[in-house]
């Protein structure tokens, strides 16, 4: 059978020895292409297995979000080759799988996907599953073997595929209707791929894709995502049931409307014989029929039968189009994150650690698992809805503060996914440094003698704070610095944005930080006095005739009452520093929502559990007592 | 001495005042312990156009241990107090800097220890804060500085049961002006004027000319910044034993500032003027435009800095430099940017300033 | 006939509202998918009229090359419709054209191009072209214009075109052939292209694009580039008439074999009926017939004809193949500038400004024509081929120093394409950093006190040195860092090979330049003697009694001798530094020289001229004695 | 008085003799002027057993205009000459700094000026040239720097045509010793014996107590590092005057350092030991061993720096100082790594110091 594909062999680009040189004009097939120029995709050199990993996640993910199925994946890296370098990739879902006669094209064949429509989704080029079936079939004997359950079907499908490099045509080695005994993927649909790849993995790779695999979960909560390699399995766990409303397509906007697009939507209307405003207004969104009116005539043409405009008579529309004001996109092709979610993913990473039982290293003192919680004692959220270079973009930003977190960090997402590398470029980075701190009602000066203590790797007050700042960005079109997309540029307005959005939080949270530090402060404070008292009291018992224990007994009691009284009236304390405790502002995504059905109405969520954990000193009871009274009073 | 003795006393019962005030409001337990304070510094000095000087204003600081930062603070200045009485009731005396070893001392605990003073700065600002607190000036309770001010000329001076006569040979050097400057006495003076210049290179300069001998003079200098001590002395020269009093320091901002420490106080001491300034002394040099009228080589001038502008761009403002030849000379430094020091005359010889420039200045004022 | 072409509208992705997630696959024409990802060719937002300027000028250089003509290039960009954006961008070359059967497809269909051959080109991906039709059809009515008289035909023809977008295919409007008085083409072949884009040029991006050609011209001292704009005209004007030998299209190296080569190999041969043996050594380099029986036996499969092997059975021969040790590839598909082209490069540069007759600002004082040129005092040339990633690459270096030149300044080249951005983190920053100094036979010290007087922005050494180090990185793969191709990472042993180029020149003229620094030192001490002199004469007279001018005019006469000592016993100053003078050695690169002509065999190039134009104090005739005597002791 | 204008025009004769080599050598045009110098520092210093002290070594210096780097150095060790030979001519005495003003000049033309010193460091290093040159210690030339070092107690000086009695009461300020060293006769000591100590803030503490009554004594320090003038007056008290000298300096190896400098000398200074060094002296503490004997609270103790054990692990090394004393003592100090200063006794009280710690060492070594 092996042998029989030899007939579907040859290509069009054939080797030549030219003694002169003469340009021959070859036509390449789309998968030849991409496979020669795999950088495009970035699947280069180290970087094959972390991306081939990346692309099955993000594609497993969209498939789940796609009906709300509540994702759970997972992936699997294991060397089966040391000698040739192979390792087994495998990926299982439970989202919608594909439609059994799709899946060959699907999984093989370049410029033939799901993505290519106009809303949010992660992957936009819709050319990693064929990647790897490329570079597989380029690279190994190993057929790429495909489970598919389709939401669409009954019957679970096996396929055996391998990708015609030069023609970009699938070829299926098998495929059966598995039997239900035999059926590999266990819910209502989903689908599994396994493939061989060759390729290495150095420990900074490897690294690579558990920061990637560990920030895709904070930042989709709702999904289990594990992930196993020849040294165990690591989970990332579900913290939340509720999921973000699914992107949905849209029109397109007529402030982005080109030649192309004007005559696509001719093209889809041409049976219908409608005039040109009626394909104006049915084509593109925030466009009725009075502005598309008032855009012929600013166009200057006649009327006439829509496909019977020329190219130059469509130009004067679009260059209208592009001069005139428009009613902000709707941003349902969207999905972000939401407050919800966003606060449960800020708030809880929960890791577990299953290590093989016949591992290598039979260290036996590391236990089989372990898990790993993070609670910050509050967390806010932040968002924006936008246009940037025409498109509609939404910025989310969330923060965490106190609990177990100890040190600052800056996390960034792009249509979900995580970016990992080049922060010192990124938009976000600017944008925090451009906020103030005092938006906070703190002011650097507090911040650096409260928390100097700490070890810190800069200067800058906000390193300093005990704070996780998110921004997830959402757009069809995200301004990427470079095109290996590890980092936001700052085009357009964005960046006003986000300043807007972390400013908000800011003042939110104020209040609480406040009330924070304003704890710590008292706590400091009592610290001190204690430090101190033993020299007053000696300084004056040495001087004038007074007891010694009994002056330190009333100077104690004196300064409790003191602390008390200074944290229940903050403002004595904190007179210098400006009072931005304006009152709760919302600052709602436009249309979003609508379906979400968050019942909080607070922005700002204290977790008085992890309060608890963090006082562990003699003066606890004190200061939960205060705290209490200074809860009631506010 | 027996006076002495009684003031020192009577030192010693104001500080216990003070404790007993701290105790009484600690042992009621109705109060944070607190006391008010003359603030010293720019902000509240005032120039007295009756007085000629500057003088502190009515603002007061509040030292209570009621917030955190003042925590320390009111500690340091307890614990100071208590120092002062101490070294009073031994009879010794100190310097500034023997009473920050005397109340060295850390704070907290075993994970987090830290230095009761930061710096000898603040034990300084405690001693400051003592004086303040009792009205008793740092002499009077045995605190002294490092003796830095020279004296040079015909004049007699009783330290203790010492007489100690400043009226050496060229070859001899400067007496050092004693810093407990209450036991001086000035026992004779035969000098016609006073001379005060910024630094002891300079004085040693004039002095070896021959200038003491040949003008009758007292040479005095505070090298650098003058501590009280200097600044009484020629107080005392001035108004009690009516000798005209000149002032020579170099042409840039902070020498002109030194020089007028003699003649209107400082901000930082305004609150000890009335003991400390001298109205009827004469800034005569070396001024801005002497630079030029004396035709100091370019290489022997400096380029002002930044910091220096600044400096004199703050002293044109005060109002009591709004006289117009401090003006003019101001606006002559900013123009050119260039300061000059008083040695840079030696650059036309050895003897050119103290046989050329000075007496030239001297004759234009009239004191010669 | 515009209205005509609607019929050819349509397209196979349909926009859908559905009321429930259903995936649709869909197919996409390249031609769409590339529009959609512009970025992935880098055409994106600002950088537009960037990289069509890019592309054009490479197209050309590379259809210069091919037939060794001397390139004439003539580039232009005008704005022509501010309201709407829109720029006319024309690219005129003396190249050997595209034969007309070939030129709608070669400008408008993607994936169809003349460079998918194994051999060096400027432009890999082909798309430069088709990018600006595309994107010409999408935002304009404009078609593209074309004149392409090839060195095939004999005859120019004239094209107007656009793209269908939706196929992928071109769209004639119109072909003709000119009548020789119309003809625009003037000489034996060539190619002119101009076509309307919409699009924002910020000054960045404009000195972007100077830049570029510039840079681009010195490393194509060959080429004459001239670049219109509304502010005038610059020519970067050609220098040599000497041409590097184009690169030759090889055979794939076995190191580098996959799956797909060898499959493609087998069915290049499916008609000769040859063995599989025959097959490997007629379609890989450096494969003996011997070499190929081995690779058999290894693999451990049966003899059979070639077409019969199983994938299972192929895929051990390139295991086995993956695994030997070949020899190193040949070069001939690479085409390194060499030695004395690099040379031209690095010593002139000669721009020419012509101002526009009518230009808006009516400065008079400007001057219509100014010519720049640069001549260092000396230079050296080093290279060396390796093996990078299984690709041969050639890395050659070139150094220049002193002179008119007064900086340090990094130039980089990939495949005769200059690098402009992100040098700091690119692999001969690094190189640069960690080669020693003293290899030039100077210290850090002395750099340091012979150049701090120059404004330096760097604590570096290297960076006071008037010096220029130029590397260039040939390869059918350049490993760049990023897909933005602006920086090259240090993959493999290519850190190796350049630090060894580098180490290499700076043994060569470490002589020269040790010379060099002996001259300005001498100066420096002449003219710190003159300074001196005179403190000293004044001193001595003060005290004792002796005639002021005698003194100094002996003491002058004393120290011009003693300086012009010192001068020709370099040592005796010089003894603290190591003396790395090793006989000179020559790097040739393999292969490489054979049919370049070099008559040159020392590598270190002396101008005397500019030597002479560099003194112009007094002592300039006793330096140049010395200078002269000095050499004859060498 | 005219012994001391012999030796001036014995100097300037000097200073005329090299500026007339210098000129043969140009004249002539045979050779580049140049001249050696004793070279001074650590790598040339040796210790001798014979003399007790560390005395300068056999290296030289060639000062000379033959390569870039020393053609400053040769034209400013010229320069300095001619300014000494000024200053002796115009009969003037000048400190350090006022030889650096009286040179002050910049090189180079319009494009490119620098300035002749680029700090006083290379103006100092220039007289300390002369010296060398000319085989005529400083003092001799008139040129001193300024005065830092104390005396008091029962001794009488004489300073050109002055007496100066030091014998002043406990309130009066110490007397200066005069940097003209030349100038200073000691006319007569009443002391027993002579203590030195490394701050003047230690011996004012002390001097109060009445310890230099009580015990007859003189109290000496050279506020930190001794100038020479110091430096010989303690040589020549123990010498001529045959007086016990004994040394209190800081627990911590700058101090030790410091103590050293009297009892065996200086690398920097090592070609003068035979003018400057006191064999005999006693370096009696503060010792690391104190730190613990005398039960310094901890507050009062200070943690070593790197800088400071560094310093002492050099000391360790050195072949004076191989006496099992000072290895005992240097080796407790590397192992606790803490130091003390001397004013940290006052923790125990301002007279600890002077009545308990003081006595009993003194007793300890047989001086009381």
């Amino acid at each position: 059978m092996a042998s029989s594909r030899m007939v579907q062999l040859g290509s069009s680009s054939v080797i030549q020895t030219k003694s002169k040189a003469k340009i021959s004009f070859s036509r390449k097939a789309e998968s030849e292409f991409f496979v020669d120029n795999s950088a495009l995709a970035g699947f280069t050199g180290e970087r094959i297995l972390y991306m081939a990993i990346r692309e099955l996640i993000e594609n497993s993910l969209d498939s789940c979000e796609a009906e709300r199925i509540l994702p759970k994946i997972a992936v699997s890296l294991k060397l089966i080759d040391p000698l040739n370098d192979l390792w087994a990739i495998s990926c299982e879902d439970n989202g919608i799988g594909i439609r059994s006669d799709k899946v060959s094209v699907a999984v093989c064949s370049f410029l033939t996907s799901g993505k290519y429509v106009e809303q949010q989704q992660r992957g936009l080029f819709g050319v990693g599953l064929k990647m790897i079936a490329a570079f597989s079939t380029k690279d190994t004997d190993h057929p790429l073997r495909v489970w598919s359950k389709s939401a669409e079907e009954t019957s679970e499908y096996y396929f055996e595929l391998r990708t015609d490099i030069g023609t970009n045509k699938p070829i299926v080695l098998t495929r059966r209707d598995t039997k239900p005994k035999e059926s590999t993927i266990r819910g209502k649909s989903g689908f599994r791929i396994e493939a061989v790849l060759r390729g290495r993995l150095s420990p900074i790779t490897k690294n690579r894709i558990h920061d990637y695999i560990s920030q895709t979960s904070i930042v989709n909560p709702y999904a289990v995502i594990s992930f196993s390699t020849d040294d165990g399995m690591i989970t990332f766990d579900r913290r939340t049931n509720i999921m973000p409303e699914p992107a949905k397509e849209v029109l397109p906007h007529p402030a982005d409307m080109d030649l192309k697009t004007l005559k696509k939507a001719i093209g889809t209307h041409a049976l219908q014989k409608t005039t040109i405003q009626g394909i104006l207004c049915n084509s593109f969104q925030k466009l009725s029929f009075d502005k598309a009116k008032e855009i012929i005539r600013n166009a200057g043409i006649e009327a006439k039968q829509a496909d019977k405009y020329s190219e130059h008579e469509l130009i004067k529309i679009v260059n209208v189009c592009r001069q005139t004001k428009f009613q902000s996109p709707n941003v349902d092709h969207l999905s972000p994150i939401g407050e919800r979610i966003f606060t449960v993913g800020m708030t809880t990473e929960r890791t577990i650690f299953t290590k093989k039982e016949n591992a290598i290293s039979d260290d036996e003192s590391q236990p089989k698992i372990s898990t790993r919680e993070m609670k910050p004692t509050l967390t806010g959220y932040s968002s924006r809805a936008c246009i940037i270079n025409n498109r509609p973009t939404i910025v989310e930003c969330g923060l965490a503060y106190g609990g177990n977190l100890s040190y600052f960090k800056l996390y960034r997402f792009a249509n979900k996914i995580p970016l990992l590398y080049d922060e010192g470029s990124d938009v976000a980075r600017e944008v925090i440094s451009e906020v103030e701190l005092n938006k906070m009602g703190v002011s650097k000066k507090q911040v650096k003698e409260q928390f100097s203590g700490l070890e810190s790797r800069s200067d800058r007050a906000i390193d300093l704070l005990p704070i996780h700042i998110f921004f997830h960005i959402c757009s069809t079109k995200i301004p990427y610095k470079t095109a290996g997309k590890e980092s936001i540029a700052s085009e357009g307005e964005l960046k006003k944005y986000m300043k807007a959005c972390l400013s908000d939080l800011y003042r939110k949270v104020s209040k609480q930080i406040r009330h924070e530090m304003h704890l710590k402060d008292a706590e400091n404070r009592l610290k001190l006095y204690k430090y101190y008292i033993p020299l007053i009291v000696d300084a004056i018992s040495e001087s004038i005739d007074v007891s010694a224990e009994d002056l330190t007994n009333s100077f104690l009691a004196l300064v409790e009452r003191h602390v008390k009284k200074g944290v229940s009236h903050p403002r004595s304390v904190m007179t210098n520093v400006e009072n931005h405790a304006v009152p709760v502002e919302r600052h709602d995504v436009r249309g979003q929502q609508k379906g979400s059905g968050s019942k909080e109405t607070s922005v700002v969520t204290r977790s008085k559990k992890s309060l608890k954990m963090k006082r562990l000193d003699s003066t606890q009871e004190k200061i939960e007592n205060f705290l209490t009274s200074s809860e009631e009073l506010s | 001495m027996s006076g002495m003795d009684k003031r020192h006393k009577e030192t010693i019962k104001k500080i216990r005042l003070i404790m007993k005030a701290i105790c009484n409001d600690v042992l009621s337990g109705k109060k944070m312990p607190s006391f008010d304070i003359t603030k010293i510094g720019y902000d509240n000095t005032v120039w007295s156009e009756e007085k000629r000087m500057l003088t502190v204003g009515t603002k007061t600081v509040h030292i209570s241990p009621d917030t955190t930062k003042k925590i320390p603070t009111f500690s340091q200045y307890v614990v100071m107090s208590n120092a002062v009485r101490k070294l009073l009731d031994e009879q010794m005396e100190s310097t500034i800097r023997g009473m920050y070893y005397a109340t060295l001392s850390t704070v907290g605990d075993e994970r987090n220890r830290q230095k009761f003073w930061t710096s000898q700065d603040a034990s300084d600002d405690a001693i400051k804060a003592v004086e303040l607190l009792t009205g008793v000036p740092r002499e009077e309770f045995s605190v002294t500085s490092k003796p830095k001010g020279m004296i040079s000329g015909p004049i007699l001076l009783r330290v203790g049961g010492d007489l100690i006569d400043c009226n050496l040979g060229s070859r001899a050097t400067s007496q050092l002006i004693p810093t407990n400057i209450m036991d001086v006495e000035i026992v004779d003076v035969k000098a016609d004027f006073v001379m005060v210049v910024e630094k002891d290179t300079v004085l040693n300069n004039i002095r070896k000319s021959g200038f003491i001998q040949k003008y009758n003079a007292i040479l005095m200098t505070g090298s650098g910044e003058p501590d009280r001590a200097t600044r009484m002395m020629v107080k005392t020269l001035n108004e009690v034993w009516k000798k005209p009093v000149v002032v020579f320091a170099d042409a840039d901002p902070w020498g002109l500032g030194i020089a007028l420490r003699y003649k209107i106080g400082s901000e930082s001491l305004s609150y000890d003027s009335d003991r400390l300034v001298t109205p009827d002394a004469k800034v005569l040099g070396m001024m801005f435009s002497d630079i030029y009228e004396y035709n100091i080589p370019e290489v022997a001038r400096l380029t002002a800095s930044d910091e220096d502008l600044n400096r004199a761009n703050d002293m044109k403002k005060k109002q009591w430099l709004k006289d117009k030849k401090w003006q003019k000379e101001l606006n002559l430094f900013l123009k050119n940017k260039e300061k000059c020091e008083l040695d840079a005359f030696f650059k036309h010889g050895f003897r050119y300033l103290a046989e050329t420039y000075l007496p030239q200045k001297l004759r234009e004022s009239g004191i010669l």
